[in-house]
């Protein structure tokens, strides 16, 4: 799992198979979107986090990072975080986050979670990650 | 930034900006189909179709579609939704509000306590369960409940159902 | 309630009145969003899910679905699944869901829920469904 | 706080600092996004709510609300509601909101929550509010 710094780990995505894809230049390298034009987007990511009673933290967290040339650490754009209070034998929870974000051409977008192990990958339509420019 | 500027309108008449002119308000129970003109013809307003309701005089585009009642909660249609004002829900009989905000905008309708063998404290009302009192005279209290004295056994027949246990008893003693 | 195969209920919507409006040529019929125009949309939908202690199940679950001419089966888009650990006498969760898809002239897009019964239908403003092209 | 009528205290926003901005003659004024022009417009919402045991109430709702020239009282256009059933001594839960609506140019939106002590305004990245022209 990569991170940078003290961030959280960082999610890793499909860009072309199934339901994914990239265009009009926006493009998927390490593990980030990169913007390939200036302007506003809506950037929106779903995460669906799982386990099983005995792996249930107090609390899971998505947060969508930039990271930009012009300033050497990671910002913050969006984050959900839930306390859980599950008590079956497995739990699984979704946080989406959507907003309008101002990015600069090179600015890279990715999704930080509080513990990849906990990330439901196994289906596309579950966990998703894009961007749109207005 | 350019400031929304425009004259006040006249009472009874709001600003409609497509046309940039005070037009008169179209009643409750309808709808603002067509704004006035520079011609000089009025507001043509429209009834608001089944199903939808404006309960003020207004210049909407369209009526705001009616609630409903949620049957899975138990709840019950004080009254229906006519033109001019919303759906009103309530609880079914026997059944009390339990609110989940300040407003009690949301509810849900939870069967009101029947308080067997019990007095009724306080009855249940719309907003509040019954409040259950102390047993009821010739019941006892046992374990929470409340129960006839005539199941009690001599053994637990306490001062509450003397009247009840006490006299059976001494009639055992005479036979 | 309609199902086809082995979907979850499918979800009937009002496409008219109050907040409802459909323009553009995106219809509705048949319990679908009908697609005018092939391209990229944003498609969204929020179903609040509402029951009682008695009637509360371990999780819910909100699927947006595509159908279409070009393939038999109707393909899973969007998946939001939350188990349900509330206590009180009446318990209430929303979910809501949004991303960017590539549709085809005439795909129909649904939403399926995992109880129909669960779903608040009684105010608009809670449970909806939309889409728009970018 | 501010009300207004019968409704649920009203969020003030931060408009200009960070990552808040406004463009586009979309306006910030009086706890109030104001409509430029008519349209159609994606409006979006999330707060994160959070507090102890001690003030963890039944539920937490975030409607977003529109007032308009055209009708003498609020129109709530999306509701979020759940009900919390954490048992931690300290619980969190963010619900996010968005939806197309029709608006006329001098309407405004805003954002109705629960109670205001229970949101947590300390990050941007968390509570947030915005709209777009389709």
């Amino acid at each position: 799992t990569s991170t940078m710094g003290n961030q959280l780990p960082i999610l890793q995505w499909e860009d072309k198979r199934g339901l994914a894809f990239t265009k009009n230049n926006l493009s998927y390298s390490s593990n980030s979107l990169v913007i390939p034009v200036s302007g506003d987007y809506y950037v929106y990511a779903q995460v669906t986090f799982r386990g099983t009673t005995e792996s249930k933290p107090n609390s899971v967290t998505e947060i969508i990072t930039k990271v930009t040339d012009s300033y050497p650490e990671p910002t913050q754009l969006l984050t959900g975080t839930k306390t859980l209070s599950e008590k079956g034998n497995s739990w699984f929870q979704p946080i989406y986050l959507g907003a309008v974000v101002s990015l600069e051409v090179g600015d890279k977008l990715m999704v930080n979670v509080s513990d990849i192990k906990l990330v439901d990958y196994t289906k596309e339509h579950k966990t998703f990650f894009g961007a749109f420019l207005l | 930034p350019r400031r929304h500027t425009r004259p006040p309108c006249p009472t009874g008449m709001n600003w409609i900006e497509s046309d940039r002119r005070c037009c008169t308000q179209c009643p409750a129970g309808t709808y603002l189909h067509q704004p006035c003109s520079i011609l000089g013809n009025d507001s043509v307003c429209t009834a608001c179709p089944t199903g939808t309701f404006s309960a003020q005089p207004n210049t909407f585009f369209k009526c705001q579609a009616c609630y409903e009642c949620d049957q899975q909660a138990f709840q019950s249609v004080l009254s229906n939704c006519s033109a001019t004002s919303n759906v009103v829900c309530g609880c079914e009989s026997g059944h009390f509000r339990e609110c989940f905000d300040t407003l009690c905008s949301d509810f849900s309708c939870r069967q009101c306590q029947t308080c067997t063998g019990r007095l009724i404290q306080r009855p249940c009302s719309e907003r509040q369960d019954t409040l259950c009192g102390s047993c009821k005279p010739d019941f006892y209290a046992d374990d929470g409940e409340c129960r006839p004295c005539h199941m009690s056994t001599p053994e637990t027949c306490g001062k509450e159902c003397q009247r009840v246990c006490g006299s059976s008893s001494s009639g055992q003693g005479l036979e």
